[in-house]
């Protein structure tokens, strides 16, 4: 038997690497009829801020080259209404149920925290600074050193499980912002959130989307996501969780192999619901052909 | 229960220069199917499509788990899945959505299709029959040539037709078709698939002469069960998703 | 008749706007078996530098989803060597030849440029700033503003004809950079140049690029280097060049919809080498379609 | 002078569990090609595949404009292709690279394949023929099962055969064979194509006996024809392109 457990830090364990992101994956309901959902290492939930928002307006997607682009904007209840109406039907998942928060403003992502931070069965957050569909923020805190670091801290100070900050890829420098919130408080990182694309309809003339640009995800982002996963495991000490485009068993090992710690599928969920079940699977299968008792043998044992 | 099952392709009739209707036969049970739910159907060998794409149930026979599709090719997914083979297989996640919700017993009910619109409404017609209400079809087209599987329709029920060109039925849009022009409707629930225009033109008919109507979208989805929130519709309860509360809403419902 | 011609300024005119990227087409000879060059808007050659470069080691390509990595390297003849044995044969061409200009220092840029300024056939230079592959520079200065503007600014005081700057997509900014090359007196700017990725070969646990990472282009790039091009458009006054992704007429007309005066295509041309040929004759017939005179009604036309 | 042409399937002939032959059919004239020289064959309705693929002429037939392509099945691009049927369309970009060259008049060959190293070499012997030299074939393979078309080369000249498990042959490697353990050898160049190891063993052996060598490198290719620099191997003059100085060197022009 292999040993696919990974501990996270500050209580977070998964009892393999396998997580889901955060957008693509509802709040772990809409996959029941496919798979267990409760094999999983983790699910991410919605991105969920302090009051209720409806989101931009249609059309939210367009299919690109192996991906998509979307726009959804953080449509969610809202914290109260999750605490009240959602948690209570996950709650009793036998596995790590991950709330992703989001706001606009410093106090915004602070409230929200502070108000997760009182449910029991949520051992941590993804705090969500690289959301590259709503005007008034997301973005902006993850693509400067300063207000990553004044939100993570500001978080930090409220939120006592784990804290995992989500990075986004639309920077020059992602190390930098990485060290940054490690140097915050950050239990862990977890990166890469959508690259910023568009796309246009020729007949037309117009943005295939309603908010012109939008956030780039699925296969075609693998090799920026991977590269990104790589630098940042070398810049830092906290565990990594690596994400952008997984979509086999062989895209997972990828991102082990370059220092992630557990990874989290998103886009390829749509296509195949039942692609997470596959990829433990096949990690799994992977460790024993190659001889390894755990998973950690394999992390970050790029051979340079 | 939604389920993910390979199908076998078991015929293909090519209807005209863009439709195809596709027969699929299940090895498992298929589960029961509401008209107007859809599947999430996946295109394989296609270099330049990456998510699975929407097609409603167009036919369904529980006795030997076989469905069937009506497919109007229009990019690289519907052409690649119109060129299926006899014994290809087809990779589907279904069923899927809210379908069509049935009349009260005494509704007189007329099912207006455009298009691919038409595609869930001979398995409405189907369910409409069995349940001893006889539907009425209004189909409008381009032209005579884009009219298909009439005769399935006519099995049902009257059919009624408008073509833009008037090379058959009544020349114009559905909206000028003698039926919709009486004064007092003789029928008091619509149920319509079609291009956008259409849909909202019956929408306001239905309002104004206050009666229900079903529509049907067809928003573009990316994972077809909830999961991801692209799909949304305006409702009258904010952004609801064409996916899972719908693709058929009650047109009072939508923000129009 | 549609007038396909595009005038990038500085005495740069181009029959029509789809030119090669650097780096795929090789001189152009190489796909004179294929099609007429000289029907093309322009070709731009290999990147070159100062001295000769054996480029990176091998391996130096990677398969990805719709794209593919390179790590080439700058590998060329160096720009004396380019002078004598290769100007000669492609300097009457009846198309415009841009040469890449590439370096490690400023010093090595302008000399360089000085160099490609006494060439009589040679309408312009395209500053790579902007290359991910190569130790000791080159898209160090395309990812900070100040150097950015410092090479722009030193390679103008020597470089009379079109200065054409390439520009890195690995920054948060692109418009920054723009802003600045802008100021310093460029010519155009094209953009992008390829974003940074990297590939693991799981079974052998090593990169599958000698050098680690490398540069990730074909159309899986193409909503983010449509993207920037949008961006980048509205920043600045100066014509804008689009690539990333190219290889459809479609694509091509995304591009100039979002605000390129004209295109470069890059990898396509290794699928396709016909591509170049189909995306002119695509593009006329859209225009026609449209009822346009002009290329440049559809320039930056996009309906927001 | 390359070309890009269409070619129709007119024949696939499945060898073992992992190799097939096409038979290729053009409706041009193929020009003419060197024994060595390759394809870039495009992959069409494949879903994971972006660049073409370089695939070596395995032999040619002027006289009906058809050639045929051996192709071992490693990844998605070789299985697409390997699955081709009669009729179906296939598009390349051909004849790349330099190929072997003609051996002096009183040289005696030997023509070294593993795995689908074999592919150029029929062409290659066919072309010895014509050209009155004798091939002499080594052929290595893990085992019997892994040996294909033997009839063919036997045809052109004598066929030696080593298997990794001696289930064929001799029993090992190439190297193992008795014609490489002669004092002196009884031939005065080697052409090979295969795996790197064999060829970096047999051109030391070259090296070693002073007799001339020509290998065929399978460098990863972009392009094809000199576009792209990411095939290069390092050789006495720097980095050359495989594609368009190669795929076949003399052995002592590489910096192995
Ligand atoms: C609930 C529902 C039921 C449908 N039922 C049918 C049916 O029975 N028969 C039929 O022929 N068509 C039906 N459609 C439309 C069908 O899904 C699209 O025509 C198809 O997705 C186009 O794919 P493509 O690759 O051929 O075209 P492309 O234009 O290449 O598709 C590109 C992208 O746009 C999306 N897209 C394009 N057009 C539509 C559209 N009209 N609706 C949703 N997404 C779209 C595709 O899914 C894909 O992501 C239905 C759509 C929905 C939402
Ligand atoms: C000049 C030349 C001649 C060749 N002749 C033959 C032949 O006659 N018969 C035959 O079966 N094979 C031949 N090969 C090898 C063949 O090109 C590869 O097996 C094939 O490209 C693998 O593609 P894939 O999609 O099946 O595998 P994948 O592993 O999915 O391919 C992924 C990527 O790696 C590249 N790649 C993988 N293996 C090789 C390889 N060995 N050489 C070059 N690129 C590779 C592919 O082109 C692709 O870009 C030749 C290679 C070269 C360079
Ligand atoms: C439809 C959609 C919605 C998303 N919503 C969120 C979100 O609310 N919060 C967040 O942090 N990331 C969100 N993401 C980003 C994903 O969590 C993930 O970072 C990204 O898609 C890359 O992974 P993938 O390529 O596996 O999908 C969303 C992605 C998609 C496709
Ligand atoms: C093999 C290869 C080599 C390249 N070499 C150069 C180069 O020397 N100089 C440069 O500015 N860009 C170089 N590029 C980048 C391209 O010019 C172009 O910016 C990029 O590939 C994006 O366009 P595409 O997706 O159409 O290929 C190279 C790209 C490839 C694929
Ligand atoms: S398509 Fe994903 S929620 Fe409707
Ligand atoms: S493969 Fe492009 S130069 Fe050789």
């Amino acid at each position: 038997m292999v040993d696919l457990s990974v501990n996270l830090g500050n209580n977070l364990v998964l009892k393999n690497p396998v997580m889901t992101a955060s957008g693509t994956y509802g709040y772990g309901t809409e996959y029941a009829d496919f798979i267990d959902i409760n094999q999983l290492g983790g699910i991410v939930v919605k991105g969920t801020t302090l009051t209720k928002r409806e989101g931009n307006p249609y059309p939210r997607m367009a299919e690109t080259p192996k991906g998509m682009l979307n726009a959804v904007g953080l449509q969610n209840v809202g914290v109260d209404s999750f605490i009240e109406t959602i948690y209570p039907k996950i709650k009793d998942f036998n596995t790590n149920m991950l709330v992703n928060v989001s706001g606009s403003t410093v106090e915004e992502y602070v409230e929200t925290a502070r108000k997760i931070n009182s449910l029991d069965n949520i051992p941590g957050i993804e705090l969500n600074i690289s959301c590259p569909n709503v005007k008034e923020g997301g973005m902006a805190f993850g693509t400067s050193c300063p207000s990553a670091i004044a939100v993570t801290k500001a978080v930090r100070d409220v939120y006592k499980k784990h804290l995992m900050v989500k990075l986004s890829p639309n920077v020059t420098d992602i190390t930098e912002i990485a060290k940054g919130v490690e140097g915050a408080g950050a239990d862990s990182v977890s990166l890469i959130n959508t690259i910023m694309g568009m796309a246009i309809d020729i007949e037309s003339q117009n943005p295939k989307l309603s908010t012109i640009t939008g956030g780039l995800s699925g296969p075609c982002i693998k090799p920026v996501a991977l590269r990104m996963v790589w630098q940042t495991a070398n810049a830092i000490n906290i565990p990594v969780v690596g994400m952008g485009g997984i979509s086999s068993v062989s895209d997972a090992i990828e991102f082990i192999l370059a220092g992630a710690s557990a990874i989290e599928i998103g886009t390829a969920n749509f296509i195949d619901p039942e692609i997470t079940i596959k990829v433990i699977d096949g990690i799994e299968a992977y460790l024993c052909e190659k001889g390894c008792k755990s998973i950690g043998e394999i992390t970050g044992a790029l051979k340079i | 229960m939604k389920y993910i099952h390979d199908f076998t392709v078991t015929d293909n009739i090519r209807q005209n220069h863009e439709f195809v209707v596709l027969t699929l036969k299940c090895d498992s049970t298929i589960p029961e199917i509401v008209p107007g739910q859809f599947a999430e159907v996946r295109v394989d060998n296609a270099s330049n499509t990456f998510l699975r794409r929407p097609l409603s149930i167009h036919d369904v026979n529980y006795n030997n788990n076989s469905l069937k599709l009506l497919i109007q090719e229009v990019g690289e997914g519907t052409k690649k899945l119109s060129n299926l083979n006899k014994g290809d297989s087809i990779n589907m996640v279904y069923p899927l959505g809210k379908g069509f919700t049935k009349p009260l017993n005494d509704q007189k009910s007329l099912l207006v299709g455009g298009g691919c619109g038409v595609a869930p409404l001979l398995f409405l017609g189907r369910y409409l029959v069995k349940n001893n209400i006889t539907p009425r079809f209004l189909i409008g087209a381009k032209s005579s040539k884009d009219l298909i599987r009439l005769d399935e329709y006519r099995d049902l029920g009257e059919v009624m037709i408008t073509t833009e060109d008037g090379s058959e039925g009544v020349k114009g849009f559905i909206i000028h078709h003698p039926v919709l022009k009486t004064e007092k409707p003789d029928f008091n629930i619509i149920y319509t698939c079609g291009p956008d225009g259409m849909m909202r033109v019956l929408s306001k008919y239905a309002a104004k002469h206050n009666i229900d109507c079903q529509v049907s979208l067809e928003n573009n989805m990316a994972c077809g069960f909830g999961a991801c929130l692209c799909c949304v519709t305006p409702t009258q309860q904010g952004h609801k998703c064409t996916c899972i509360d719908g693709p058929v809403f009650d047109s009072k419902y939508l923000k129009w």
